[in-house]
């Protein structure tokens, strides 16, 4: 008979714990008790991810960097590849006496190729660890989940994977291609080839759907048609329905914002069903030297969007070449992200260098106008944006999986990732 | 509101056939099920017993009639038809056996309460399950798990639970099976305490135990019904004899 | 004419993939009540079996004729272990096979992405299937036909096995009537394990199918578990021709859809599609009668 | 006849209702308990990082709490809660989407994929009371119509299973298809406030790890109301044997479809909840994958106790976080391990050992010796 009461007691009892918690901790949070980055309404207060305020925003002989990659999931195969290159740099640096004197120790994460996960890991890195840098991502979807935490955590991100433009936050170094660098030369080599026709072909994801928007809208200017669009959920292989379509509408080109294994089923597909390097070849922007020889065909002919190669040659990228193969083995190819990894790292040396400190605020201001002679050529900064002047690059794959560079821009290509350059742009229309 | 009813209640079976794809297991049965007499169901094995109940208790799909209170049960669905004050047990007793024996009494009383109340934990024991329980005579292990009793005590359980849901028709399907000689005493007095306001029908092999309680009996016979009568009447039939050739003594004497 | 042409012939090689995942499902759970999720991970198996035959055997052609029995037996050994080591304990739980053999997918899925790499490896169609026979518009590739061979000639095979072999019978029997078959003589569990090394093999043979399509990849059971298990759902259990039916049906349906909106919308409208279907018919297709209550 | 009953009454109950009250107490006692760790230890102790973490695992564990009600309570091993995770979590993440962009604006990925129109559907969630009320609606609506074609159509066991399961598939790849009105596979992200308040404000970053925990204490002591009134004895009855409910006049699909609502609505909370504190979500939260992690802490915890799937689930939220930052790849293995072991071996969870536990503990060796204690205590 009493269980009723009891229960109204011991709920009563909790609501107040309850509420006391509330607001025990309410108050305790107003004293400033975190040690987490500084609260939101100061803009001045520098670097989040590092204590100390005064001088470098480093104490001690080490800097400690997070390098976030997946390294399990879907997506680890290629983030791998970027941490071995991040690694490869880390060390080379440390043995060239580390950045501004101070040596890199890097705490790596495991992304797990799971958006949440990447905001969970470089929240850990920022607030946790203190880093001053973290360097990772590949995909927009984990960039994005980053994006919100790194700024409010006014920490510094490295991003090295060519993506989909539209953005600049003063919290992310982008070192990989916006559109104005990658796909728009790519569009410019296709007019040059005299292509009247082109089928856009994506997996169903960010990057292709705004990938192919830019397309469309720079192909009206270009007079090429649009003769077909088709996307395929990332985790599906089997291209063959999406592929009849091509063969059907016969276009000059096809243009593949395919991301990962699906490529595999498309290529298969696409073989299968009679086209060829001769009859609608192919322009990719993510099959590169890793992914040539995984296809399962021979994609001899065909053709990427890039701006850096393995073959492209240079005295910087050979050392590049050679240190990561010694370090990786003879059979490593070095590829685009790769590139872009071990250029970020570079990067952030000089711009710190050149700021002296390690502070976020600092680096901000130092970084405009600071290059690095990386493997694809020299690059420099731009501050505004904090994107790099690149050089977009076409390849055509060899008999080794190789690319024979075909087509290059008129040199670096200042980054520009809204597209404000670009009159035709639009982003309001379809 | 059961007063008036005493005597009156019955249900009415035309023309019941179940078909299990071509396969008549029920084939044109006719047969009354009055109030107040405790009605025996016999029969070889497959003669079509339990398909009987289970297509008057909504569990198989059969076609004819069964006329219960101006309604008719065939195409009724299963609970709609408990709802109508018809219960009934199966052949190997299903009890709920996580829940103590208390619990699953309570919840066969359920039937009579607003749905609201199911929110609410049980406080007191119900007068009627209280009843029930000295009734079956399980008070003492009220607060055990019905999964520990014995064969028999399940048996009674389950016959407790159509006690509570105040079943006005009550099939039992060889409820007595594998009591105790004791055992099956105290069902029959059981089921003779309480069959004169009810409808009850009992599936059956233990001729014994039919002979000493049956007030009718029916015998039925590859989905037909063979024979129906008294249980004087039955014994004298020849064909009833007929079917249990080869064990022809059961009808007659114990096994 | 090629706007049907083509979802049909596609649609029709999915759905003898389908067929292969989803025949070893069938069998065991409807003689056993196990529902293996592990069994998309016996096509990747079977993938990687083709794989690295094609890596021994060099001759592209010659390699495909030896992986498919290959596939068959790596698979069907695999599934076999898996009886004999969890299985056979789950026996009166199947909710709880459900969640163990989710558990056996995830270590195999980690297994194969330790041993060959997580990205996906190629596997090279011989030259005599790299090409296509034009149908009513339609180049209809010759790996689609082959596909379609290769499930006719799984089916073909088990429904011999099943009619005419001894197995056979046995497997019929304690499909229909466990108890029975056990008092009489036969040996359920052997007849079990044999059950479940069927099924798993032909998984293994899908496996051939899905890396022609489009190489291996250690998620690449995941994609086709589900599917696979809509067709189970669909066909109904314990026969064979429900199977047949529901696997071309969804994958006929399926290429429809993903021609008139997209592969993401076809997916979705599938399973909408199913769930009405079982409103229709919660059995599905075709199903064993049994007497039991519960 | 009433002296007897009465007797009857009082023998029948005396014992339980020691046995029982022993259990009540014990119940809240340690959900109590659990209240003080979470909103009064916790604050004070870990960081915020560990803190948000925290909170993150406490969204998921009230999906735990609502799976451990469908599932241990009432057998339908519900394989796609991530999409009622989802409902909740995208309904107040479009409300927050709308509140970065500001009023008549639009959120900034609609730009970005499509023409930058909004589709009319989103208007409502502007409005904060729409948006709490959806949350809540959106689930049970979902949930029912879904509950009542699949369950009244007597689907179940592994049937119901896998078509939850397929349900979660089929409605991560329907976000993923619909790019332009639900941001895609990226998912919504980059959040300014929630209701006003500024998400990256500490202060405000702690509020909401304890609505996250209160919440959770909430579901707690609903579910422990649940369990302990005659519907929660129905419902075991049900998932025990269904067809003997039916025939004692109850509808065990109308039994059934009431757990497995609430505990979509218990999910969508849990998602309504994730998604300020994650600050993103995304299909990969609310794929058949999510699920069937969110299924991992139910089954580790004990899924028919009452505080196994909430402790389970916060168990496995805190193992993929602190095991993946050691052992990254054998994290899978882990987790795969972790289904094989515990089905096998531990069927009703950790839970099941504490029975074993408490037994240790002199003068609770059996019942006869738990109601001496009662009695004493009493």
């Amino acid at each position: 008979m009493s269980k009723e009461p009891l229960f109204r007691r011991t709920f009563v009892g909790l609501a107040a714990i309850a509420a006391a918690a509330l607001l025990a901790t309410a108050c305790g949070s107003s004293d400033a008790t975190s040690d987490a980055a500084s609260g939101g309404s100061s803009e001045t207060t520098g670097a989040g991810a590092a204590k100390s305020t005064a001088g470098t925003c480093v104490e001690g002989d080490t800097v400690k960097l997070g390098f976030l990659n997946s390294t399990s999931g879907p997506m680890a195969i290629s983030e791998q590849t970027v941490r071995d290159s991040l690694i490869l740099a880390a060390e080379e640096i440390n043995a060239s006496g580390g950045i501004m004197g101070k040596k890199i120790k890097y705490i790596e994460e495991d992304g797990q190729s799971t958006p949440t996960v990447f905001a969970e890991k470089i929240n850990k890195l920022l607030t946790q660890d203190k880093v001053s840098a973290v360097f990772g991502g590949w995909t927009s979807a984990s960039r994005k989940a980053m994006l919100p935490v790194v700024e409010g955590a006014k920490g510094l991100l490295f991003y090295p994977v060519q993506y989909e433009g539209l953005e600049a936050s003063k919290n992310i170094y982008y070192t990989g291609a916006t559109t104005n660098q990658q796909i728009i030369p790519a569009m410019d080599f296709l007019k040059s080839k005299g292509v009247k026709t082109l089928f856009l072909a994506g997996s169903d994801y960010v990057f292709p759907r705004t990938a192919n928007k830019i397309i469309k809208q720079y192909a009206k200017t270009l007079g090429i048609q649009i003769v077909g669009e088709e996307y395929v959920p990332l985790d599906k292989n089997d291209w063959t329905t999406q592929v009849a379509k091509i063969a059907a509408a016969k276009p000059d080109f096809v243009f593949n914002t395919i991301n990962g294994s699906s490529n595999v089923g498309f290529i298969k597909a696409y073989y299968e069903a009679g086209l060829g390097p001769n009859k609608s070849p192919i322009i990719s922007v993510s099959i590169a030297e890793e992914e040539a020889p995984a296809m399962g065909a021979n994609v001899t002919g065909q053709y990427a969007a890039w701006n850096y190669f393995q073959s492209v040659e240079s005295p910087n990228n050979s050392k590049f070449i050679k240190a990561f193969q010694s370090k990786y083995g003879t059979n490593r190819p070095t590829s685009d992200p790769m590139e872009a990894a071990y250029t970020s790292l570079y990067l952030y040396k000089n711009i710190v260098e050149k700021a002296k400190s390690f502070c976020v605020d600092a680096v901000n201001a130092a970084s405009d106008g600071v290059s690095f002679d990386a493997p694809e050529g020299t690059v420099t900064l731009d501050g505004s944006n904090h994107h790099i002047a690149k050089t977009g690059l076409i390849g055509q794959i060899n008999a080794k999986n190789q690319f024979d560079v075909v087509w290059k821009s008129n040199g670096p290509i200042k980054p520009d990732p809204f597209l404000k350059g670009y009159t035709w742009w639009d982003p309001t229309k379809e | 509101m059961t007063a008036s009813l005493i005597g009156q209640d019955y249900i009415e079976i035309r023309g019941l056939t179940v078909d299990f794809d071509g396969f008549k297991a029920i084939d044109g049965v006719d047969l009354t099920l009055m109030q107040g007499r405790l009605h025996f169901l016999i029969g070889p094995n497959g003669a079509g017993k339990t398909t009987l109940v289970d297509a008057l208790t909504g569990l198989v799909q059969g076609s004819g009639e069964a006329r219960f209170r101006n309604k008719n049960l065939l195409g009724m669905r299963a609970h709609r038809i408990v709802q109508l004050g018809i219960g009934r047990t199966f052949q190997t007793a299903t009890v709920f056996e996580q829940l103590t024996v208390l619990q699953n009494l309570d919840i066969a009383a359920g039937v009579h309460r607003k749905g609201s109340r199911l929110l609410f934990a049980r406080r007191a024991v119900p007068e009627r399950v209280a009843q029930t329980l000295e009734t079956i005579g399980l008070q003492a292990l009220a607060n055990r798990p019905a999964g520990i009793l014995a064969h028999g005590q399940k048996q009674w359980l389950e016959v407790g639970m159509l006690l509570v849901q105040d079943a006005q028709v009550m099939f039992l399907d060889e409820t007595v099976a594998g009591m105790s000689a004791d055992e099956r005493e105290e069902t029959g007095d059981l089921l003779e305490r309480i069959v004169p306001d009810r409808t009850i029908v009992v599936i059956e092999h233990d001729m014994e135990f039919m002979r000493r309680y049956a007030d009718f009996v029916t015998v039925m016979h590859a989905g037909k019904v063979l024979a129906e009568g008294t249980v004087a009447e039955i014994q004298a039939d020849p064909q009833v004899h007929e079917v249990y050739l080869g064990t022809a003594a059961e009808v007659g004497a114990d096994e | 004419m090629d706007a049907l042409t083509t979802p049909f012939l596609t649609g029709t090689a999915t759905g003898a993939i389908l067929l292969m995942a989803a025949l070893g499902l069938t069998l065991t759970f409807g003689q056993m009540g196990v529902i293996n999720m592990a069994n998309g991970e016996f096509l990747m198996a079977g993938a990687y079996a083709a794989y690295a035959t094609q890596q021994l055997i060099g001759n592209a052609g010659l390699a495909l004729v030896v992986a498919i029995p290959v596939s068959f037996l790596v698979a069907g050994l695999l599934g076999l272990l898996l009886e004999v080591s969890i299985i056979r304990w789950m026996y009166q739980r199947p909710l709880d096979t459900l969640l163990v053999t989710v558990g056996v997918a995830l270590v195999l899925q980690q297994l194969a992405k330790d041993v060959f790499g997580a990205q996906g490896d190629p596997v090279v169609l011989p030259s005599w299937l790299n090409g296509n026979i034009p149908v009513f518009g339609y180049n209809w590739p010759f790996r689609q036909l082959f596909t379609i061979v290769l499930a006719l000639a799984a089916l073909g095979g088990l429904s011999a096995v099943l009619k005419y072999s001894t197995f056979g019978r046995r497997i019929r029997a304690t499909v229909q009537y466990r108890d029975l078959a056990e008092t009489l003589g036969i040996p359920t569990r052997s007849v079990d394990r044999i059950t479940f090394f069927l099924g798993s093999g032909l998984a293994g043979v899908g496996g051939v199918a899905i890396a022609l399509i489009s190489g291996t990849n250690p998620t690449l059971g995941t994609t086709y578990i589900i599917p696979a298990f809509l067709v189970v759902v669909a066909g109904g259990v314990g026969q064979l021709k429900g199977t047949v039916i529901a696997a071309w049906v969804v994958g006929v349906v399926t290429a429809f859809l993903t021609d008139w909106t997209s592969g993401s919308m076809a997916q979705v409208l599938t399973f909408a599609l199913v769930v009405v279907f079982l409103q229709v018919r919660p059995q599905g297709l075709f199903t064993v009668r049994t007497r039991s209550l519960a | 006849m009433t002296t007897t009953t009465a007797t009857a009454t009082t023998t029948a109950s005396s014992r339980p209702k020691a046995a029982q009250l022993l259990g009540t107490y014990g119940s809240l006692v340690a959900i109590a308990l659990v209240a003080l760790v979470l909103l009064v230890w916790a604050p004070n102790s870990l960081s915020p990082f560990r803190l948000g973490n925290l909170g993150k695992y406490c969204s998921w564990a009230m999906a735990a709490v609502g799976i451990g009600l469908a599932w241990g309570r009432g057998g339908m091993l519900v394989m796609g809660q991530g999409v009622f995770f989802g409902l909740g979590g995208y309904t107040m993440a479009m409300h927050m989407k709308l509140e970065a962009a500001g009023p008549g604006g639009i959120p900034d990925f609609m730009t970005l994929y499509g023409d930058g129109t909004m589709p009319g559907w989103w208007a409502p969630f502007r409005s904060a009371p729409f948006t709490l009320f959806a949350i809540i609606a959106l689930p049970a609506a979902v949930s029912f119509l879904l509950g009542y074609a699949i369950l009244k159509r007597r689907v179940k066991g592994a049937y119901f299973a896998i078509l939850t399961q397929a349900l979660a598939v089929a409605f991560a790849t329907l976000l993923i298809a619909t790019i332009k009105q639900t941001g895609g596979f990226n998912g919504l992200n980059t959040f300014s406030t929630v209701f006003g308040h500024n998400l990256y404000d500490p202060g405000v970053k702690k509020g909401l790890y304890l609505v996250s925990a209160a919440l959770l204490i909430v579901f707690l002591v609903i579910v422990w109301q649940f369990n302990r009134s005659r519907y929660g004895e129905l419902l075991i009855a049900t998932r025990d044997a269904e067809e003997r409910v039916r025939f004692l006049g109850y509808d065990p699909a109308n039994v059934k479809l009431v757990a497995f609502v609430a505990a979509a609505i218990m999910a969508s909370i849990g998602g309504a909840i994730f998604a300020p504190i994650a600050g993103i979500i995304s299909p990969s939260n609310v794929d058949a994958a999510a699920s069937v992690m969110m299924i991992a802490g139910v089954a580790l915890g004990g899924r028919s106790a009452l505080l196994g799937p909430a402790l389970g689930a916060i168990a496995v939220g805190f193992g993929q976080s602190t095991l993946s930052e050691r052992f990254p790849t054998g994290w899978t293995y882990f987790q795969g391990g972790l289904f094989i072991v515990v089905i096998m071996f531990l069927p009703a969870g950790l839970a099941s050992l504490w029975p074993k536990v408490k037994s240790l503990l002199p003068g609770r060796m059996s019942p006869q010796a738990a109601l001496v204690d009662g009695e004493n205590g009493a």
